[in-house]
Parts: structure tokens; C-alpha cells; sequence
């Protein structure tokens, strides 16, 4: 039977989450309330979609940094392409060309980085740089603010409306069950198939899993394009929801990102990752970076928060890990 | 002879750092290579050089620095502070070297922090580093209430602006500290061991190398690296301020890794990094003197470090 | 030829709809005068990239610098320097700046932020809770702005109260929206939300809209029609202000070449351009009464 | 003998080469396995062997000739293809997934090889139990490798190719981690697996294994087939010989001046969990042999010595000065040194120099102020490679492209450099060819000469009797008995005192 090992990241992160609510409760009795739990979700729904992808690359023994980039690059591309082209073109539609083009640019990722075998970090550096490049200078840099009908539709279709005591409304939208679909799928992918398997093999061991058979460069490139595919769908879902696109939007958060499932426990040296873990990453930084008004923390102080929350986060992991390792040594 | 330039790293990015600087002379030959565009491109480049020397060294253990911004706003915003409590008694050059020698320490303190976290708390330093990036940055607003700190004695501005013999003084800090930390890594036994660290870690421990020590003085040194440039943005800009040059962050990782830097770390060498700075400069340059958007010269920048990549990697390969 | 001069307009960040905006008067003014003047700006917002920018176009040569700087104080050396060379330098949104032959300020900010607050006032009735966001709290005009407008609140509405700090949105559509659902959460009476960067009303007015506030709330700022008409609209903001940005951009070039002309700027003299007919000059800060008021009612006479 | 009923030999290998740029790691070797046989492969560390094993799965591809399995020839074969012809290694290194759990190890390449998509856990955990019993191990399937102590790893590794239906099994050195009962173990499954038709392909330095298990052997020297025959024409001596091309003896410790000094004390060393009580001193010359089975305590016990771990209570004393616990830096300061288990991970910066790898420890004694003499750093490097005779040509080449036996020859080398008054070795010869071997030994044997205490941690029984004078038995983190090396004891007494 496994045990339940109480030192996990996750049960960290879940108590920092508590504590947090309990410290935000005391302070504002409404602050436990349908409206914040479905702002928080609503919140959620991008920076869930991104920490994912981040996950699974993060697994592989990889990191990527590109796919803010890839996101705005699809989302503006697709925002464009509808408004010139086709203004009356249904969502659905909309959503698969975005994530074709996330997966295309994933595919130059993942040809770097599996084909060529250039190191990971470098290849999206220089990537998130060429694609937020290509399309500020040649597709274009005006925000988008009359979104076509259709993302306009997606963003108005809720799954969950209501009406508080005060009269005001809390909803959230289906975009939430795009979030729910691809944690389930990217579950079963993991923990369910062979390739997912091959995925944490190539990032616990990668010469090991040359030695067994398991076609490293393929499981990379899939990993590349799939990552791609999930920041193309983010980015429409981030634009159809904020009603703007935006091609200055989302780069800059890749960091944060990363951070956010780290601090879930998955390991910067690849092989280890839960998707459990991720959502707990960044369920607390969302709550972080939406309820420091709640607890009264002035915005001056927001960054140091933030910043002291990331490193009590990974720190106290880390350091229990030091700790564990010299005993065991 | 041009075979053995070209087998190694840094010869290769020679060859391409002349190319550039040669494709801009041939394309706007009178601007180019106008004084005017030569003094004001050594007047630009050392700030984010310097930052990328110490995300270089911090490199070179396997490590990464991304507080650099925010150290060096921290302490610049520190030594403004106290040079505009003071200023009104006059004394420009001494007060100058107080607040330097206070802003050098501020990060050195702060640099000694982030190594605190990556040696003895085991922080993984991409993210040691991005957390006390945050605090150092969020510090300095809450310091300032975000606006910029001003009212600084008129010497300061020689830090930035001035020249030395004819040559702009941030461009001879920058060459001091390049050569400095060069012939640090090189000669010294603290260089020695940051290189074999980043080569392995667990051996370092094994072989009795004082790994902790190590790590602090590497991120200390990032630190004042750091503050150094912040004063020079800070004279520049006549002013202190939380987020100034917060763009420089990936720029100068880009250039590290551009100029050979293994980011896994064991390898690494100033002179690549130097060299990735000056071709960053001249094309940068180049660009706006040929009126092509920013936007482009952010998408040539990828296409060049993917380049010399692909290119490091063709010669690998074909080694015989 | 001799008489065609090189103005060069730096501006905080290219790419957006208000400096685009710029870029056409810039350009208009140009085919008019056959001189050879363009807009650039740095792809990030960061004050540094601005002054290297800005170093630039002083190797390049040119006549003239019309910069709507990122953050005044951080190009004061740059500017120095561009003086020096000779170079006549006009700025706009900046009225400390020291190194400049004149500033051009739209409007006296306070003014601008008091009318706003007017307007919101009006709204709620004068009375009840309000908040005030900022695009980063170092900006100076946001500050003025919504300084000016709690000014005139305290003087002029006393029903009024302002709730928490100044909420800053880093100039980010989405932090504005975040940030509002925040303040709604933490005061479900509020009645007034007041915005300063352009993209403020609009992340302000999403999360209204997804509440169902519209017709509780007041929200006011600046802003321009493309960004927040789909939200005044449906009424989640109930008005916004804002200057031409393009009418800027031709008072700024057209200052330059009055100067380089070696003409004299005076108080109370006419520009010929719509709300600089009769500016004000103090010291070195020419100021013209350039707002526009917009709502929903006469948003459709603006197409930017 | 009727050739044409005999069906064609599981694998044949026609005149194989590989080269890696100048080295020729194979040269033209034949080989032929036929299902059933066992067929042990030896030759000196550099030799070719895991060269061989690489081409033969896929790994690796020849430079020249030809490889088939059931007389087909393979063309540009992949490990896919080799699992598919019912190849399966327990490679040298092991190969696992530190991250993945026993049961997910074990099964990875037999549910690989039928093709699933979907992963049927059920399945696969009862197919690890069952490999597991096989073995006769018992461990928790739910763990995480990384966890698992070395010895456990290797089982494990060996239970992932016997969980796949394997026709072959080559075994990479699979017994270098393993104590005597476990060794036993193994030897009697590969019995079984002969009598049930599967071929093994045998690599060990231990010779006595692998006259003892195969019925060929086929010796190896500079990628070169120089013997082949059965098992019962070779002895351990004819063996040694056709590997290096020489004889090579071992000679006994030279006996201990009774008056030499006691160098180092430890009394009441406690680290819970580990080891318990340790008491112990080890007089200037001499070799103190430490043996026990897996997870006795012993490499607990060097690292708490050498200050990588922190004991709990008790103390070091090194010539009667109190050594601080828990900080390697002062035990080396004091003169202890320790040459680590794992030699690639631990002991070797793999891509720096040679030279490097022999100076890290020196760098603050050539430095002033900080600065480096580099003209004293290299020159005493080089000299300590030709004391050693390390076979390089460059010293400012990768340490990666010596063989093993060299690179151990470098660790020791740069602790030797730094003058220490105690050495710790653990497992010194591990995966190091005979005649590498017998040079480390004599090594050894000079050092304590030359007035060092040498404790020497091994599982190699033979090399304890014959390099020390007295060897601790330590079981469950205790030191139950003192043993005299030598001649004292022979190595079935030793070896039923660890067991028992
Ligand atoms: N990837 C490689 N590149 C270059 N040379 C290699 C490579 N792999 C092995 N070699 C060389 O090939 C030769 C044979 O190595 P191999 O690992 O097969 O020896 P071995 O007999 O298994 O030795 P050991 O007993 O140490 O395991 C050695 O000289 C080695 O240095
Ligand atoms: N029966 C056991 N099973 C698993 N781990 C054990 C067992 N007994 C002790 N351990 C742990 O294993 C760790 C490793 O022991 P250690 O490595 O010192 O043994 P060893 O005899 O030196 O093994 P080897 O030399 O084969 O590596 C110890 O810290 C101890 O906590
Ligand atoms: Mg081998
Ligand atoms: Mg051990």
C-alpha cells in the first residue's frame, strides 16, 4: 500500500493555501464565498492551461519558456485571421486553428530540441524572442478590442450563474471545463498510457531510455507539440474571456509559471511532476495575486509578498529535502 | 590558422561579431561608423554587459541569476536615497563614494542572500533567484513608493556620462570588471573551484571543496556586479527608480548563453561573453539606424543565438 | 533639400492604438511639410530602452527630438545630451521635465483627473464609496490625475469616500481586471471605480459586466473608444476622457519646427490645431485645453 | 554431428568493428551464442566488453560487419528490434529510472514489448512480485529507485531483464554491488535459465564467477578476440594471462611494525539508523579491511568519518586531536581522505581535465592570496600521473576518455596529492580490470608503507584477505568481530561470518 508522505510539496502548498484563507476569512467574513471561488477559478483557467504544459515539459526533464509567446502568437494570428477573413466563423473553429498554430510553433520547438538536440532552455529562450518578434513586426501590434462574434459567444456561454445575497452575480464560464477536459486528458496520458510513461522515463533517465527502446526524440517532439497545442488553445481562451487580443499580452508570466508548478513539486531536473501538485501551484498564486487587498497587504508591498511566498514555497521543500538527503547520506 | 579561430566557441562568435559589424558598415556606412553612433553605442552597452557577466558567473556554477535587475535597482535606489538625504552639504565627489561603496554593499548583501538560499537552503537558484528578484524589486518600490528618486549632487552624473581619456567611463568599468573577472576565474583558486563545481557538484562536495563557501561568493560577487551596473543606470538616468531596465533580464541570460556559457554549467569564458555583447550592440544599432522596427530586433536576436547553436552544433559534429 | 529637416518622435512604447494614434498625426504632419519626420518607440516598456533609443537618434543626427517619455527623470541626461548637440527637444505628458525647450501638456492634469471626478460624481449621485486605479504608481500623470480628482472630492463631495490605496495595474488589461474583481469583493457597496491607465476601464468594466453591476456602478477614466466602447455600450462604463494623441504628435513637430524657425512661443497664442487654439505658457510648459468627453452617446464620432 | 537439424545460433556476429573516431573499441570480433549456453566474456577495463553488448542490442551501430539473430541478418538493428528478437541487458550502469517506482522499472520493458498503448498496472505489478520471488528479493514495489541502496538497484536491474521473456540475457558486470549470498542467488538463476533454454552472455572481472557459471568463455584484449574456448580449459591465473598478456600475482601485506603509532580513534560513534557504537583504531601503516553485507552500515560509516554525514554521537580522533564531525572539509584538513563508491557521479568531473580532476583539491595550497602558481598546479599534477603511471598521452584531456581503471588511478591520485595521514577507500577496484587492480593494490600497499592508515571498504573478499592486516566484520551497523587478514582466514570462513 503506498503511504501518505506528509513532507510532500503538495501538502505544503495545500496547508500555505488554508492558512491563507483562514488569515483572508478573519479579515473579511465574505471573503469565504461563492464569488471568490469562482473568480479564483475563472482566474485559474490560463494559467492552469500554461502550468500543465509546463508540467509535462518540466517531466520530460525540459523547460520551456516559449509558450507565452507561442500563446499570444496564436491567439493574435487566429484574432486576425477571423476579422480579415472570416468574422462569422463559429468558436470551435476558431479554437482549432489557434491550437494548430501553437502546434506548429511547438513543432519548431520541438524540432530544435529533439531533432537537432539543442539544449532546452536555450532553444525557447531564443524562440520566445523569434515568434513575440515575428508577430509584433509582421502580423501586427494593435489590440483587437471588437472580438469576432463568435470568441465574443464562447465568452459569454456560462456553466455556473447565480445571484448573491447583494444582488450582485457570480458566474463561471465553460471555458472552466476546457481547464477540466485537459487535466483529465493530460491525466490519462501520464499515468494511463506508455507514452506517458516514456515521458517520465526520458526525464528520470534519457541514455536509459535510449537503452530500452523508447524512441527519445519522437516522445520530445510529441512533448514540444502538445505544449504548443495548449498554449495555442490558452491564448484564444485568455482572449476570448479578457475580450481583447492582445499581442503584447501573456509574455512575461512564463516565469511565474514555472514557478507556480515547481512550487507544486515537480522537479527542475525532470522525472517528477503531479498534476495535482500543479493545480495546487497555481490555485495559490492566483490566490496570492488576487486577495492581497483582502488581507491588507498595500500594493507596495505586493511584490515582496509574492517573491517571499515563492522562495517560503520552494525553500521549505528544498530545504527538507537537503535535510533528508544528508540523513539518508 | 582560420580553421583553429573557427573550431573553438568564441572563434566562431568572433568571426560573427566582425560579420555584423561589418554587413552594418557596408549597409549605413556614413552613420554607422560615424563617431557619433561608435561613442553612443560604447555608451549603451556596458549597463546590461555588466549584468551579463554576473548572470555568466552565477552560469558558470550551473546556477542563474534573474535578481540582477532588482539588485541593482535595490541598491541604487538605497545609495539615491542617501545621497539625496545629503546632497545639500555639497561634498559631490565623497559623497559619490559613499553611496557607491554603501550600494556595493547593499549587493553584496543581497547577492550573499541568493547564495544562502542556493547553498544551505538547496533552492533551486532559477527560482531562489526569481523570489528574491521579487523581493529585491518589491523592496525598492515599497522604499520609494514606486516613483523615482532624484536630487542627486551633479558628480554622480560622471559615472555614466563622462569619459576618461576620451573613452566613456561605464565602458572602462566594464572592461576593468570583464578582465577582472576573467583573470579571477582564470587565476584564482575561487575561479578554479566555480568552474569544477558547475562541472559536478556531488564530486566538489566529495573532494572536500568548501561547495557552500563557494556558492556565496559566487552569488556575492553577482551581487555587486549588479549594484555596479544599477549605479551606472542610476547615473545615466540621473536617477534611481524600482523598475528601471526590468527588459535586461532575459537579455542579458540571452547574451550569456550566446556567448558560450553552458548553462548547466563547468564552461564558459569572459571573452564569449564580451564578444555576444558587442555583436548584440552593433546589430541593435545597425537596426535602428536602418529604421527597422524594434519589434524585428528582438525576433533577430532569437534567430541569432538559434543560429550560432545550430552552427556550434554542425561543427561538432564534423569534427573529425 | 536645406529646408527638409529630421524630427524623430520617441514615444514610451510602439505598437499600441494611442501612440498609433501619434504615429498618423506624425505622419500627416509630414506629407503636409515635406519634412522628414517619423514616430519610434522601444518594444518593451522599460526606461532604459528608451534612453538607448533615444542615444540612437542623437548618432543618427537629427533635428529634432519630440519624446513622450516613460519616466521623465530617467531621460533628463539623455536629453542634456541631446541639447548640447543642439538638437531642439520638445516633450509631451512630461511638465517637471528640466532638459527641454518646452513641454506640451494637453491639459493641467489636476484639471483632467477633477473633470473625471465631476463626471463620476455626477453619476453616483455624490455620494457613496469609490476606488481610484493607476498604471504603476511612479507615473506621474496617473498620480496627478487621481490626486486631482480626490482633491476635488474632498472639496467638493464630502458623501464621498474613497476605499483603499491607490490600486496599481501595471498598464495591464488583465491586473486592471483582476484587481477590480478584488475591490468588488472586498467592497460589494461601491459605487465609483475611476481608471488612468487606457486599458484600466476596460478590465475594470469586464468584471462589472460579469457581476451584473452595470447599472450600480460608475466607472470613469481614461481611455480611448476602441479600448472601452464595447463596455460603455452595455453601460459597464459609464464614460471615459482622453486628449487626441494625434493632434499631440502635431503639436509637439510643429512647436519643433516653429522653434528650429527660430518663431516665439507665447502665452495665449494659437497653434491652429482643435484645443490648442489659446495655450497657456508657464515657464517652459505650454498648455492647451485639449479634453475630450465621451460616453456612449457621442462615442461614435471617434474612431480610435 | 548432423549440421543441417541444428537450428541456426540465437546471435552470430561476423567480423564486427566499431569505431569511436581514432578508437577502435572492436575489431573484428566473431561470436557465436547458441540458446542454452552460457557464455562468459572477459577482458581488462577498455577492452571492448560493454562495447560489444551496445552494438549487439542496438545501442550502438557497427562500423563493419554483420550481426544476426536466427541466422537473419540485421540491418542498422534497434534496441526495439533486439527486445522483439528476445535480447534483453542488465546493462553495466544499471540503465534504470531513478524516478519511476520498482514495479514500473521492472515491468518497463516487458509491457513495452507487447505492444500496449495503455498501461495495465494490475497486470504489471503481479508479473514484478513474481520476478521478484524468482530472485528472491523482497522489496517494496511502491518505492522510488532513487531511493534504493545500490545493491538493491542492481536487482532490480537484473529483475527487469528477466521480466521480459528473454531468449538472451547479457549480463553487464551484474554482480559488482552484490554481496556472496546474493552472487549465489544469481548464479543459480542463470543455471535455471540455461536448463530452460535461455542463453546468457556473462561479463564479470570476477573471474571465479564466471568459470564457475559458463561453459565458454571468449577473452577480449583492445577490442580483439584473443581466446575462446570452454570454460574447463581456462583457471583463474590462464585467465588473468590471456586478458592482460602477462601474469600478474598478488602478494601478501607486508607485516605491521608493532610499534607504529595509532593514527586514528573513533569511539562510540553513533548515527541512528545506520550504525551503532563503532569503536576502532587504525595505526600508521596500516590496512584495515571492512566487510559486510548490503546495507551493513560500511559506506554509513566512511561518510560519517570523512564528515558527509554528521553521526549523532562519538568521537574522531586523528593523532589524538578531536576532528569536528559532519564537515569533510575539516577531515580533510585533519588528513583524512575518502575515494568514493561511485566513481563517475562522485569521484570523476567527467569533461575537465585530467589534470583537474588531480588539482581540485590543491588549489589553495599553490594559491597566494588567492592567486594561483599554475606553472606548480600542472607540473605537480603531471607528476603525480607518472607516479602512478596513468596511461594518457594529454593530461589536458576529458578524464571521460580514460579507462575505469585510470580514472580510479586519477581519484587517488588527487588525494594522494594532498598528503593524508588516513585514506579511505571504498570498493577501490569496482568495475577496474586484473591487471589495473593489482596495481591499485599495489598502490595500496605502498601507501601504508610510506606510513598511512588505509581503510579499504570492499565486497570483493579476496582483495580484503590479500591487501589488509585485519578486517572488521560489520552487520546490522555493528562491528561484530575482528578478523586478522593475510593468511589468517580463508575467504569461505570470511564469507560464512558475514552470512551468518
Ligand atoms: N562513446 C564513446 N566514444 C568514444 N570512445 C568510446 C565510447 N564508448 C567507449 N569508448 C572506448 O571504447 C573502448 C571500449 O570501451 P568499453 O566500454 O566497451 O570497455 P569495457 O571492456 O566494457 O570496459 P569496462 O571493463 O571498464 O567496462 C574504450 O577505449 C573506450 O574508451
Ligand atoms: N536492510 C536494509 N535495507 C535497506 N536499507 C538499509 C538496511 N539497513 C540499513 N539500511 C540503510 O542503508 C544505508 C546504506 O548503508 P551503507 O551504504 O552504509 O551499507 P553498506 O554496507 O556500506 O553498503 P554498500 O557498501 O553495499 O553500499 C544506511 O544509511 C542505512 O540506513
Ligand atoms: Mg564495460
Ligand atoms: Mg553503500
Amino acid at each position: 500500500m503506498k503511504s501518505f508522505d506528509w513532507k510532500r510539496n503538495e501538502v505544503l502548498v495545500f496547508a500555505v493555501i488554508v492558512a491563507f484563507c483562514v488569515v483572508a476569512a478573519f479579515s473579511d467574513p465574505n471573503f469565504l464565498s461563492i464569488p471568490t471561488l469562482t473568480d479564483l477559478m475563472r482566474n485559474s483557467i490560463v494559467l492552469g492551461i500554461f502550468a500543465v504544459g509546463a508540467m509535462v515539459v518540466l517531466v520530460s526533464g525540459g523547460i520551456d519558456v516559449s509558450f507565452t509567446a507561442v500563446a499570444a502568437f496564436a491567439m493574435y494570428a487566429t484574432t486576425v485571421m477571423l476579422r480579415d477573413l472570416a468574422p462569422d466563423m463559429p468558436w470551435p473553429l476558431a479554437f482549432a486553428i489557434a491550437t494548430s498554430i501553437g502546434a506548429a510553433l511547438g513543432s519548431i520547438n520541438g524540432f530544435l530540441i529533439a531533432i537537432c538536440g539543442l539544449p532546452t532552455l536555450i532553444v525557447t529562450l531564443g524562440t520566445l524572442s523569434v515568434f513575440r518578434g515575428f508577430l509584433l513586426t509582421f502580423i501586427g501590434t494593435l489590440q483587437i478590442s471588437n472580438l469576432p462574434p463568435g470568441m465574443r459567444d464562447f465568452s459569454r456561454w456560462m456553466m455556473i450563474r447565480g445571484t448573491n445575497s447583494d444582488g450582485s452575480f457570480y458566474s463561471l464560464p465553460w471555458a472552466f471545463m476546457a481547464l477540466v477536459i485537459i487535466a483529465a486528458a493530460t491525466w490519462v496520458i501520464l499515468n494511463r498510457t506508455m507514452l506517458g510513461r516514456a515521458i517520465y522515463a526520458i526525464g528520470g533517465a534519457p541514455e536509459s531510455a535510449r537503452r530500452i527502446g523508447i524512441n527519445v526524440r519522437r516522445t520530445q517532439f510529441f512533448i514540444y507539440v502538445f505544449v504548443g497545442a495548449l498554449a495555442g488553445l490558452a491564448g484564444i481562451i485568455h482572449a476570448s474571456m479578457a475580450r481583447i487580443s492582445n499581442p503584447f499580452d501573456l509574455v512575461g508570466l512564463e516565469l511565474s509559471v514555472i514557478a507556480a508548478v515547481v512550487l507544486g513539486g515537480a522537479r527542475l531536473t525532470g522525472g517528477v511532476g503531479t498534476l495535482t501538485g500543479t493545480f495546487l501551484g497555481v490555485a495559490l498564486i492566483v490566490l496570492v495575486r488576487n486577495s492581497l487587498i483582502v488581507i491588507g497587504i498595500p500594493s507596495t508591498w505586493q511584490s515582496v509578498t509574492i517573491g517571499v511566498l515563492i522562495l517560503l514555497g520552494t525553500g521549505l521543500p528544498a530545504w527538507q529535502a537537503k535535510r533528508a538527503e544528508a540523513r539518508a547520506a | 590558422m582560420i580553421n583553429r579561430i573557427l573550431h573553438s566557441t568564441e572563434g566562431r562568435l568572433a568571426a560573427i561579431t566582425l560579420g555584423v559589424f561589418v554587413a552594418m558598415a557596408i549597409l549605413v556606412p556614413d552613420r554607422f561608423l560615424s563617431p557619433a553612433n561608435l561613442t553612443s553605442m560604447a555608451f549603451q552597452f556596458p549597463e546590461f554587459a555588466i549584468l551579463a557577466l554576473a548572470v555568466s558567473v552565477a552560469m558558470l556554477t550551473g546556477g542563474i541569476d534573474l535578481s540582477v535587475v532588482g539588485v541593482a535597482n535595490l541598491s541604487s535606489v538605497i545609495a539615491a536615497l542617501f545621497m539625496s538625504h545629503f546632497a545639500g552639504d555639497g561634498q559631490g565627489a565623497g559623497l559619490l563614494i559613499a553611496a557607491a561603496l554603501l550600494s556595493l554593499s547593499i549587493g553584496l548583501t543581497a547577492g550573499l542572500f541568493n547564495g544562502l538560499l542556493v547553498a544551505k537552503f538547496g533552492l533551486p537558484p532559477i527560482l531562489a533567484t526569481l523570489g528574491s528578484g521579487l523581493v529585491f524589486a518589491g523592496l525598492a518600490i515599497a522604499m520609494t513608493g514606486g516613483s523615482a528618486v532624484m536630487g542627486l549632487p551633479p558628480a554622480v552624473a560622471w559615472v555614466g556620462n563622462g569619459t576618461l581619456l576620451g573613452i566613456p567611463v561605464p565602458l572602462v568599468i566594464l572592461a576593468i570588471l570583464a578582465a577582472g573577472v576573467g583573470w579571477a576565474l582564470k587565476y584564482t583558486a575561487f575561479g578554479q573551484k566555480t568552474r569544477m563545481f558547475g562541472a559536478n557538484p556531488l564530486a566538489a562536495r566529495y573532494a572536500a571543496m568548501g561547495t557552500e563557501r563557494v556558492l556565496l561568493k559566487v552569488y556575492g560577487l553577482c551581487g555587486m556586479l549588479s549594484a555596479v551596473a544599477g549605479l551606472i543606470v542610476m547615473s545615466r538616468a540621473n536617477s534611481a527608480k524600482a523598475d528601471y531596465g526590468s527588459s535586461y533580464v532575459l537579455l542579458a541570460v540571452l547574451i550569456a548563453v550566446l556567448g558560450g556559457v553552458n548553462p548547466y554549467g563547468g564552461y564558459g569564458r569572459i571573452i564569449g561573453v564580451v564578444l555576444a555583447v558587442l555583436s548584440m550592440q552593433f546589430l541593435s544599432s545597425g537596426l535602428n539606424l536602418l529604421q527597422v522596427t524594434n519589434f524585428a530586433r528582438e525576433m533577430i536576436w532569437g534567430i541569432l543565438l538559434i543560429a550560432v547553436m545550430l552552427i556550434n552544433l554542425v561543427s561538432f559534429r564534423s569534427k573529425p | 533639400d536645406s529646408h527638409s529637416k529630421q524630427l524623430a518622435t520617441v514615444v514610451k512604447i510602439d505598437g499600441i492604438a494611442w501612440f498609433d494614434r501619434m504615429r498618423q498625426g506624425v505622419d500627416e504632419w509630414a506629407a503636409e511639410t515635406g519634412n522628414n519626420a517619423y514616430l519610434v518607440g522601444p518594444a518593451q516598456a522599460d526606461p532604459q530602452q528608451q534612453v538607448a533609443l533615444i542615444e540612437d537618434m542623437i548618432a543618427q543626427g537629427v533635428d529634432a527630438l519630440l519624446v513622450v517619455p516613460m519616466s521623465p527623470e530617467a531621460i533628463e541626461p539623455v536629453l542634456g545630451r541631446a541639447m548640447e548637440a543642439g538638437i531642439t527637444v520638445i516633450t509631451h505628458e512630461a511638465a517637471s521635465q528640466q532638459n527641454t525647450l518646452y513641454d506640451i501638456e494637453a491639459f493641467k492634469n489636476e484639471d483632467f483627473g477633477a473633470n473625471l471626478m465631476d463626471r463620476m460624481a455626477a453619476c453616483m449621485g455624490e455620494e457613496g464609496e469609490y476606488a481610484v486605479f493607476v498604471g504603476s504608481l511612479g507615473s506621474q500623470t496617473h498620480n496627478q490625475w487621481v490626486d486631482g480628482a480626490i482633491a476635488r472630492q474632498m472639496e467638493a463631495y464630502p458623501n464621498m469616500t474613497m476605499v483603499g490605496d491607490k490600486n496599481e495595474t501595471a498598464d495591464d488589461q488583465q491586473q486592471a481586471y483582476a484587481k477590480a474583481q478584488e475591490v468588488l469583493r472586498a467592497y460589494p457597496n461601491i459605487k465609483g471605480l475611476q481608471g488612468s491607465a487606457s486599458t484600466d476601464v476596460a478590465g475594470i468594466g469586464l468584471a462589472i459586466e460579469e457581476r451584473g453591476m452595470e447599472a450600480d456602478t460608475c466607472v470613469f477614466g481614461t481611455s480611448l473608444p476602441s479600448i472601452a466602447g464595447q463596455y460603455m455600450e452595455t453601460g459597464a462604463v459609464d464614460g471615459i476622457g482622453f486628449w487626441d494623441p494625434k493632434i499631440a504628435g502635431i503639436a509637439m513637430n510643429q512647436v519643433a519646427m516653429m522653434i528650429m524657425h527660430g518663431e516665439e512661443i507665447t502665452d495665449g497664442m494659437d497653434l491652429g490645431l482643435e484645443g490648442y487654439e489659446a495655450v497657456t505658457l508657464e515657464d517652459k510648459v505650454i498648455t492647451g485645453k485639449a479634453f475630450v468627453d465621451v460616453d456612449a452617446s457621442n462615442m461614435a464620432e471617434y474612431n480610435f | 554431428m548432423p549440421t543441417d537439424t541444428q537450428p541456426a545460433p540465437l546471435v552470430t556476429l561476423e567480423a564486427v568493428t566499431k569505431r569511436y573516431a581514432a578508437i577502435t573499441a572492436l575489431d573484428n570480433v566473431d561470436l557465436t551464442i547458441r540458446a542454452g549456453e552460457a557464455i562468459g566474456l572477459a577482458g581488462e577495463n577498455g577492452s571492448g566488453k560493454s562495447t560489444l553488448i551496445k552494438v549487439l542490442v542496438g545501442v550502438e551501430h557497427e562500423s563493419g560487419g554483420r550481426i544476426m539473430f536466427d541466422g537473419e541478418p540485421q540491418s542498422r538493428l534497434t534496441p526495439t528490434a533486439a527486445t522483439a528478437a528476445g535480447v534483453q541487458v542488465i546493462f553495466q550502469d544499471f540503465s534504470l529510472f531513478p524516478n519511476l517506482t520498482v514495479a514500473e522499472n521492472i515491468t518497463m520493458t516487458a509491457e513495452r514489448a507487447t505492444g500496449t498503448v495503455l498501461v495495465r498496472n494490475a497486470r504489471a505489478r503481479a508479473r514484478a512480485t513474481e520476478v521478484l520471488n524468482r530472485v528472491g528479493v523482497k522489496l517494496d514495489l511502491d518505492a522510488r529507485v532513487e531511493r534504493l541502496p545500490v545493491a538493491h538497484k542492481q536487482l532490480v536491474a537484473i529483475c527487469r531483464a528477466l521480466a521480459a521473456d528473454a531468449r538472451l540475457i547479457i549480463m553487464d558486470e551484474p554482480t559488482t554491488a552484490l554481496t556472496e549470498r546474493e552472487v549465489a542467488r544469481l548464479l543459480d538463476l542463470i543455471r535455471t535459465l540455461k536448463a530452460d533454454g535461455v542463453a546468457v552472455l556473462f561479463v564479470s572481472h570476477k573471474l571465479g564467477e564466471v568459470l564457475e557459471v559458463c561453459e565458454t568463455v571468449v577473452v577480449l584484449r583492445n577490442g580483439a578476440k584473443v581466446a575462446e574456448g570452454p570454460a574447463t580449459d581456462f583457471d583463474s591465473a590462464s585467465l588473468t594471462r590471456a586478458m592482460t598478456g602477462r601474469n600478474v600475482a598478488s602478494e601478501p601485506p607486508a607485516p605491521l611494525d608493532p610499534t607504529a603509532p595509532t593514527l586514528l580513534k573513533v569511539e562510540g560513534l553513533v548515527r541512528d539508523g545506520a550504525f551503532e557504537d563503532v569503536s576502532l583504531s587504525l595505526r600508521a601503516g596500516e590496512v584495515l579491511g571492512v566487510a559486510g553485507i548490503l546495507g551493513s552500515g560500511r559506506t554509513a560509516l566512511a561518510k560519517a568519518l570523512f564528515g558527509l554525514a554528521r553521526p549523532d554521537r562519538g568521537r574522531v580522533s586523528l593523532d589524538g586531536q578531536d576532528i569536528p564531525l559532519g564537515d569533510p572539509i575539516a577531515a580533510a584538513a585533519a588528513g583524512i581522505g575518502y575515494v568514493p563508491e561511485d566513481r563517475l557521479t562522485e569521484g570523476l568531473f567527467l569533461e575537465q581535465s585530467i589534470a583537474h580532476n588531480i588539482a581540485i583539491g590543491r588549489f589553495d595550497a599553490h594559491a597566494k592570496n588567492g592567486v594561483i602558481n599554475l606553472g606548480n598546479l600542472w607540473g605537480e599534477a603531471a607528476d603525480w600521473l607518472k607516479r602512478l603511471s596513468v596511461k594518457t598521452p594529454d593530461a589536458t584531456a576529458a578524464v571521460r576518455s580514460l579507462s575505469g581503471g585510470n580514472q580510479q588511478r586519477v581519484v587517488l591520485a588527487r588525494w594522494m596529492a594532498r598528503q593524508p595521514r588516513v585514506l579511505i577507500l571504498n570498493g577501490p577496484t569496482v568495475g577496474v580490470d586484473v591487471g589495473s587492480k593489482a596495481e591499485i593494490h599495489g598502490i595500496m600497499a605502498d601507501l601504508a608503507a610510506s606510513g598511512l592508515g588505509v581503510i579499504v571498504i570492499s565486497d570483493d573478499l579476496p582483495e580484503l584477505l590479500a591487501t589488509c592486516h585485519s578486517i572488521l566484520v560489520m552487520k546490522g551497523g555493528r562491528i561484530t568481530e575482528v578478523v586478522p587478514g593475510g593468511a589468517g582466514v580463508t575467504e569461505a570462513d570470511l564469507s560464512h561470518k558475514l552470512a551468518s
